[in-house]
């Protein structure tokens, strides 16, 4: 593990509860947060030069009924990754926007709503329709969502008449 | 009268014939610039009658009325043109004729395409309208000058004194300035880049043309090569002393013509406001510096 | 503007005068040009190789393959009458069947032009001529880096020999659950060794249980087909990994070894609750089955599954039969045994031992106390060799040897008379069986072995496993092979043996393939051997059956004739199994029981009916 | 009587086969890359395989386009504006569908945003097999296209004519409604 | 003046791919514009979750259509970071070989996509050519033109073909003959000069907004923000080459920099093809067949230098033999959406294809 890495999350350590760490890599860490905190650790993690926010995800933990956000954020002067996470319930999945901290986050926040229906208060655009058109059904990343029984009941599939079980048949 | 007729009719046909299969062998110069072969030489014959073949759809009276006119017009000009000394209507040669001719044309092609609806119809014709008043100004200029140096507008008569003893008499020696001038208005008569602006495909959708389809595309395209032809032939006259041999006619005609196409092909398209901003910074003052070299010095006289 | 650049871009004006870069109409029209090596086009099978087990449909990303079965392929073992057709409507040309191919009979041309307005010429079955008839060019083709296959075995650890061949320890260690799950996870599920396994185990589904690490639900599997799996996870035949698709180019999967680590690895509690949750309905009646062996316990197993009451009468001290008697504790401890019977037990069959049918209960008894009779009684007896010198007291027959063997290992016996220098006739496994227990017996006895293999068959055409042939010699085993015993050498003095005297054997098998040892008779030698083991066969003994039950019945060089379910053809209330009817190993035993188990409730269910 | 008749259809024969002759040689098509096949399209456009010399080009608006290119998969969304764009094409129109997408929904059969098979919504002439297809594939299906429209085979469009309700239904049964607002995810 | 609503696309001849902008506008000037995505919306991430890590290879390229390698890339990269595989050293060159192959086609049609808006169509038809050769190289590498499925986890699916050096090395010399050309007809072509110098400014603040990376990021802000130098995969760390950079961001600027860039990854080809060492090109995986791979239970996020920015993967495993979540980074999702919102409007409706050009939007990896 890099060392630059162990001190962040030791400075991070001291400033936030931890709920969890992980490291996937040599220069990327995991970290868990209570959801109260995410905000705070976010505006922290932007002033330390985390100033690019890559990808906001959500991952749908079907079995715990808890949907975990997942903010990841760069900092392009020491090539350190931070996955800052946080699990939020999946029955009533609401949260607060961070476009105040990363304005890029609006997007990113509009399609985890799509796709997996969880609201962000203060970002008034999050609630329309991006991707999908006259979407009918539930999110369409949720696990419980069958895609290939949605595909079946909505678009009929072909049938070939073409039969190859004797010999002699067009091959 | 008959005998009139016939050779506008005529001319008309040889317009249509000449121009549209040196399109064709544009088509190939231009995909030889671009490293391919390019399609065959009468590959434009079979573009138009393919659109004139097809089904058209219809936005109205103002829409169909305006294709007719347009074409209407632009036919109607191609027979007052004098072709290597031919001429339907001996003596109506006036510059001026065409100009106005022209305009008929124009009026139709625009009036019809608003007529469809479509706002980037709208948006090409008001680009077109803008990019005209750009282009017809030095153009103007330096047409005066070589009126006023001349004496005449009769395009015949304007032919015959840049024929009376060969190269040396031609406007493009004499008026060198006033030629460039008027090869770049014609580039942007010919909607050749950098002053393809009005049909800007990437932009507005080939602008005026959005609506078209089938026939009334097909009548437009013919109208495009009759247009083609006037400005072009315009040109030939009034710079490269016209021609009295048919072969002299096509070869200059070729030259202008394929040359405008290869530059087209070179170069981007400026926006509108650039369109203008250009004619009127570069253009504008040479035309002005020939004509006051025409009037003042008696240049080029 | 720059002016130094407002001439550049008409500097691309040379390419006017250059050629251009356009491939001509004829290579795309009338030649269509050759895609570069390794093109992923359309799809061509080797039907030659083709073994149909369907693992590119069950690869395909696209669900394009489906596999369709041909009414002219032959169906054979190893393999299934299946082909692959491809929907070019969902393929997406990349190669993954190809890369799984099992066989390597798939591969993808260079050809790339198929249009059509019908939907119809876009589902295809691949065959060995391209889609397009044209001649093939090979495009994609795998290799050994882009296979997706998992060729070898995953190593199973065996104790040494200098530790084996001096004890009856247990050779093979079993898997850890690490090394089974890998071994599991390169099943492709193709279910081509269910057909080939006699008793139509569910091979892919309990190698998926190992895989998933849900071991009970592997017993439940392994039960629902044979309820010996301890004993046949060590010493069965193993045909299936014979036909196991993954050893057309690789090691096959080690399925017998899974089904060891299942058994072993399942707490006795857990593993009671599935073995005792199969009884499925009550049947009413009663059944006598002559013989322990596998078929023996299989159908009486599975009859009490069924409900009947279920007598199983054994001739021996112990139940088992072969896995008693016959292999040797290094291969099959006695615990195993005893704890695929004792589950069986559970279920209420009795197990009657020291009761020799035909002495101590007449098969008639048995007729009128029971609804049916099942007679499993398997091959008990060496056959024998017609030789000068075999009623020598030095000539031993290989299967009262093994079940002497059997009970000093276990304990209730004193080790058989053993003898320093050894030759074992025969190559079959039970010949190996004697003579790897020789090798441990004498090492036990001496400190050292010398036991010599004469057989008919060369190294290749040697009948055992090829595991035995490896082990034994490791233990020190000597071979003479290709050769025919001609006569014992008997020391005229002491009347002790001194050898066997063997011929060359030229010739095995006659050009069709019928059995007709041809011999060199001048090629003579003489093994020396102080005792000689006979292991070239075995024979059943059917003198328990009444004679006029006999005459009822039809027996072919030893088998009895019955219908698929083991009823004997002839004589309704009587049933029979094992290798009496087919086969000569446990696992056709099982499938014989079992079958016989589903023909007597059948049989017992009509009877019923009628009165 | 019969004569005239007679000669009336022998000239609208006449006509028919110039003007299939020219439609065979002169087709353009609209540029409108639906998916992924469309990356092979520059290619077979531009100088390597040089398009044009079948007399075929791209066209800006689907009113002056003669062929439609369905390129690969088509999602719910384009499906709709595919929809439009065919409709507004002046007749005879054609429709090439690339790729396996098309034909049995390809690699996203089992996606919740792509339809399974074009020709349940629109009629399709000429399909080319190749996920995608190479450049060399698109230009042999434009050359069946070519061929059949000579052969008077191309006959799609009227086809689309004379069921359109049939067609009509299954675009309502995959969309919900065909013509929807667009501003809703301003 | 009165507002009117345009489209640009998705049926639009300036429009790359298959999006339409929403654009009100007033006279010739964008008052308001809004990107209408989903047009390709496939459900990639959906689909993945319903196929094994290896069947997914088919899967990934087609995200991104102009530049698939990129996704297989970082696919493999959070396989290998969850399952602890080791590349054999071979495979990390050849996988830079075949990203930087990758790059130059990416960038070749984008820079000869600058004919499109601009209407210089002879640049287009010149890169197409010259991209074609990359395609045919590809084609035998790989087996297919455009979506190769040859970085796998573990390593790539073949090795190398034989000689196929020696191909790569007379194209690149080719081409770095060629691209004065390009040069002269493009870049310092007075008229494609009008166009885009002071043209479409993309100021640094901008890009720390909206996360825009890539050239887009390099040209505006002047550092060396490249993931190839900041957090290098494969073997970048040891191959010499320059991250060319601006503090000037305009459309010029931005060509500027793809131009500048072709000459890099020619470059890094040249090294790698020389330093690649022999061996081995794939380790396993996992144990079994492909159909049973298991990657151990994790998650991770992964990104690469792909030709448009930083293109990254978020990988989640449960341990089972399909990928639990998988979450893409388009690179171009933030000037894609927020940008075109924010900041297209107040250019002209001349510009906004060439915004949307030298913006560098690919519209599949948005919707995916």
């Amino acid at each position: 593990m890099n060392k630059d890495i162990k001190n962040l999350v030791a400075d991070i350590k001291s400033r936030f509860e931890l709920v969890g760490e992980d490291y996937p890599k040599d220069d990327q860490a995991a970290l868990d947060f209570n959801s109260r905190d995410i905000h705070s650790v976010l505006a922290y993690v932007k002033s330390q030069g985390f100033r690019q926010l890559s990808i906001l995800s959500c991952v749908d933990w079907i079995k715990d009924n808890q949907f975990q956000l997942v903010y990841i954020v760069f900092n392009w002067e020491t090539g350190i990754r931070l996955q800052v996470r946080t699990r939020i319930d999946r029955s009533n999945p609401k949260f607060t926007t961070v476009t105040s901290i990363y304005p890029g986050a609006k997007y990113y926040e509009r399609d985890v709503h799509e796709f997996f229906g969880v609201e962000f208060e203060g970002n008034p655009d999050s609630y329309k329709q991006l991707f999908l058109e006259n979407w009918d059904d539930m999110p369409p990343l949720r696990k419980d969502f069958d895609s290939k029984a949605y595909s079946d009941r909505k678009y009929p599939v072909r049938e070939y008449a073409a039969d190859f079980s004797k010999a002699g048949d067009k091959k | 009268m008959i005998t009139g007729i016939l050779t506008g009719f005529g001319i008309l046909l040889f317009a249509f014939v000449w121009q549209t299969s040196l399109d064709g062998i544009n088509r190939k110069i231009v995909g030889r610039f671009q490293k391919r072969i390019g399609p065959k030489w009468y590959q434009q014959f079979r573009d138009i009658f393919k659109a004139l073949s097809k089904t058209g759809v219809t936005h109205g009276w103002v829409f169909d009325f305006g294709v007719m006119m347009a074409l209407g017009g632009i036919m109607a000009t191609v027979m007052f043109l004098p072709v290597v000394g031919y001429s339907a209507f001996p003596g109506m040669d006036n510059f001026f004729i065409f100009v106005y001719l022209l305009a008929v044309g124009m009026l139709g092609m625009a009036m019809s395409s608003v007529g469809s609806g479509n706002p980037l119809a709208g948006i090409g014709v008001m680009r077109a309208l803008t990019q005209m008043v750009g282009y017809e100004v030095p153009f103007m200029i330096v047409i005066l000058g070589i009126i006023f140096g001349h004496n005449t507008s009769s395009l015949s008569e304007l032919a015959a004194i840049q024929q009376a003893s060969g190269i040396m008499t031609w406007n493009l020696v004499k008026m060198p300035i006033g030629t460039v001038v008027a090869y770049i208005s014609l580039l942007g008569m010919l909607g050749k880049k950098p002053f393809e602006t009005f049909i800007a495909p990437a932009e507005i959708a080939s602008g005026p043309m959005v609506e078209y389809g089938g026939k009334q595309l097909g009548m437009l395209m013919i109208m495009h090569e009759f247009a083609t032809f006037i400005e072009v032939t315009l040109f030939v006259t009034l710079f490269l002393g016209g021609a009295t041999t048919l072969f002299g006619f096509i070869a200059k005609y070729f030259v202008v013509y394929i040359l405008a196409s290869l530059i087209s092909n070179a170069l981007a398209r400026f926006k509108i406001d650039q369109v203008i901003k250009f004619y009127y910074k570069v253009p504008i003052t040479l035309a002005i510096v020939q004509a006051l070299m025409v009037v003042f010095l008696g240049w080029g006289v | 503007m720059d002016k130094k650049s407002i001439l550049a871009p008409f500097k691309g004006w040379k390419y006017l005068f250059k050629k251009p870069v356009t491939v001509a109409m004829d290579d795309i029209f009338k030649n269509p040009r050759e895609s570069q090596d390794n093109y992923r086009g359309f799809h061509i099978n080797d039907w030659a190789k083709c073994i149909g087990c369907g693992t590119c449909s069950e690869v395909c990303p696209t669900n394009a393959i489906t596999m369709v079965e041909r009414s002219d392929v032959a169906d054979e073992e190893g393999s299934k009458p299946e082909r692959p057709v491809i929907d070019y409507g969902r393929c997406c040309f990349c190669a993954l069947c190809v890369d799984i191919c099992t066989s390597g009979s798939l591969s993808l041309t260079k050809e790339y032009l198929l249009n059509s307005s019908d939907p119809e010429d876009f589902y295809y079955m691949p065959t060995e001529k391209g889609i397009t008839g044209k001649p093939i060019k090979l495009g994609y083709v795998k290799d050994e880096t882009s296979d997706l296959l998992d060729l070898e075995r995953k190593h199973m650890e065996h104790v040494g020999e200098d530790e084996r061949k001096g004890s009856f320890i247990e050779i093979v260690r079993g898997f850890s659950k690490e090394q089974a799950i890998a071994e599991a996870s390169r099943c492709v599920a193709c279910e081509i060794c269910t057909k080939t396994c006699p008793a139509h185990m569910n091979i892919p589904e309990y190698i998926r249980s190992v895989w998933n690490d849900n071991l009970s639900e592997g017993v439940d599997y392994l039960y629902k087909t044979n309820p010996l799996p301890s004993v046949c996870g060590r010493i069965c035949t193993h045909k299936c990994e014979g036909a196991c698709a993954i050893s057309q180019r690789g090691d096959a999967v080690a399925i017998r070894w899974l089904k060891r680590y299942i058994v072993d690895n399942v707490p006795d509690d857990e593993y009671e609750k599935v073995v005792l949750s199969q009884v499925s309905k009550k049947g009413d009646g009663k059944v006598a089955i002559v013989g322990s062996g596998s078929a023996g316990l299989s159908a009486a197993y599975y009859l009490s599954t069924l409900g009947y009451e279920v007598d199983v009468y054994e001739r021996k001290a112990q139940a088992g039969g072969p896995m008693r008697y016959g292999a040797p504790k290094y291969r099959l401890p006695d615990d195993i045994t005893n704890r695929d019977i004792s589950f069986i037990e559970k279920l209420g069959v009795k197990i009657h031992t020291n009761t020799d049918v035909g002495k101590d209960i007449t098969m008639d008894k048995l007729k009128s106390t029971h609804d049916a009779v099942f007679i499993a009684t398997g091959y008990p007896d060496t056959r024998p060799l017609n030789i000068p010198g075999v009623d020598n007291k030095d000539v031993i027959m290989a299967m009262p040897f093994l079940a002497d063997s059997a009970d000093f290992e276990r304990g209730s016996a004193k080790m058989p008379e053993i003898k320093e220098k050894v030759v074992v006739i025969g190559s079959g496994n039970v010949a190996f069986d004697v003579a790897r227990t020789l090798v441990r017996l004498q090492n036990m006895k001496y400190g050292k072995s010398d036991v010599m293999m004469a057989a008919l068959e060369n190294r290749q055409q040697i009948p055992a496993d090829i595991e035995e042939i490896e082990e034994g010699t490791e233990e020190g085993i000597k071979f003479n092979l290709a050769c025919g015993p001609q006569k014992i050498v008997v020391d005229e003095k002491t009347g002790n043996v001194k050898g066997v005297e063997v011929c060359e054997c030229t010739q095995l098998f006659d050009e069709n393939h019928r059995f007709n040892p041809q011999f060199d008779f001048d090629a003579r030698q003489v093994l020396e051997a102080d005792q000689v083991y006979l292991a070239i066969g075995q024979m059943p003994d059917f003198t328990y059956i009444p004679d006029e039950v006999q005459s009822q019945m039809q027996i072919e060089r030893g088998k009895i004739k019955t219908n698929k379910n083991g009823q004997v053809a002839g004589v309704p209330w009587l049933f029979a199994g094992g290798d009496i009817i087919k086969g000569m190993d446990i696992i056709n035993g099982v499938a014989n029981g079992h079958d016989a188990a589903i023909g007597i409730d059948e049989y017992l269910r009509k009877n019923k009916k009628k009165s | 009587m019969d004569n005239t008749v007679e000669k009336q259809e022998n000239i609208r024969k006449g006509w028919d086969g110039i003007s299939r002759f020219f439609r065979a040689n002169s087709i353009w098509m609209l540029m409108y890359c639906t998916g992924c096949c469309a990356i092979e399209l520059p290619q077979a456009m531009t100088s390597r395989y040089d398009m044009e010399r079948l007399g075929m080009g791209p066209m800006a608006t689907p009113r002056q386009a003669d062929v439609l290119l369905i390129t690969g998969y088509l999602s719910l969304k384009t499906l709709r504006r595919i929809i439009y764009a065919y409709e507004q094409m002046s007749t005879p129109k054609y429709l090439v569908a690339f790729g396996p997408c098309t034909l049995n929904g390809g690699i996203y059969y089992d996606s919740h945003a792509v339809i399974n098979r074009l020709d349940q919504y629109l009629p399709i002439d000429v399909y080319i097999a190749g996920c995608m297809p190479k450049p060399e594939a698109v230009m042999n299906g434009f050359n069946d296209l070519i061929g059949m429209i000579k052969r008077k085979e191309a006959n799609g469009w009227k086809k689309y004519e004379q069921n359109k309700d049939w067609y009509r239904k299954n675009q309502i049964q995959a969309l919900g409604e065909l013509r929807i607002k667009d501003e809703f995810h301003e | 003046m009165k507002e009117i609503k345009l489209f640009l696309g998705p049926q639009h001849p300036g429009m790359h791919g298959n999006a339409s902008v929403h654009m009100y506008v007033e006279g010739d000037i964008i008052k308001r514009s809004y990107l209408l995505p989903g047009m390709l919306h496939r459900g990639f991430e959906k689909s993945m979750e319903r196929r094994t890590w290896m069947n997914n290879i088919a899967l990934i390229p087609r995200i991104c259509v102009p530049e698939p390698d990129t996704n297989e890339m970082v696919y493999a990269m959070n396989i290998e970071a969850l399952a602890k595989i080791k590349v054999p050293e071979r495979a990390h060159w050849i996988r830079m070989i075949i990203l930087e192959l990758a790059r130059l086609s990416a960038h070749l049609m984008a820079f000869g996509g600058i004919g499109g808006p601009t209407g210089l169509y002879t640049a287009m038809y010149w890169a197409q050519a010259d991209r074609d050769r990359i395609l045919t190289i590809f084609e035998e590498i790989t087996g297919h033109r455009v979506y190769h499925m040859y970085i796998v986890a573990g390593g790539v699916r073949k090795d190398l073909p034989k000689g196929i050096e020696n191909k790569i090395l007379d194209f690149l010399n080719d081409l770095e003959s060629r691209l004065p050309e390009y040069e002269d007809l493009v870049l310092n072509n007075p008229t494609v000069r009008a166009r885009t110098v002071d043209n479409i400014l993309l100021p640094a603040e901008v890009v720390w907004e909206l996360g825009v990376t890539g050239i887009g990021m390099r040209s505006a802000t002047g550092q060396e923000y490249d993931i190839r130098k900041v957090a290098p995969y494969a073997r970048y760390e040891k191959v010499d080459f320059k991250v060319p950079t601006a503090t000037y961001s305009d459309a010029q600027t931005r060509m500027t920099l793809k131009y500048q860039e072709m000459y890099q990854s020619i470059n890094i080809i040249k090294q790698a093809i020389d330093m690649m060492p022999g061996g081995k090109v794939r380790a396993k995986v996992a144990d079994g067949s492909a159909l049973r791979w298991r990657v151990p239970a994790g998650q991770v996020y992964s990104a690469v230098e792909a030709s448009r920015g930083e293109y990254g993967y978020y990988t989640v495993s449960d341990g089972n033999t399909m990928p639990y979540r998988v979450a893409v980074r388009g690179a171009s999702f933030p000037q894609g959406l927020l940008g075109v919102e924010k900041y297209m409007p107040g250019h002209r409706i001349d510009d906004a294809p060439l915004w949307f050009d030298t913006m560098g939007i690919c519209s599949p990896e948005i919707d995916r």
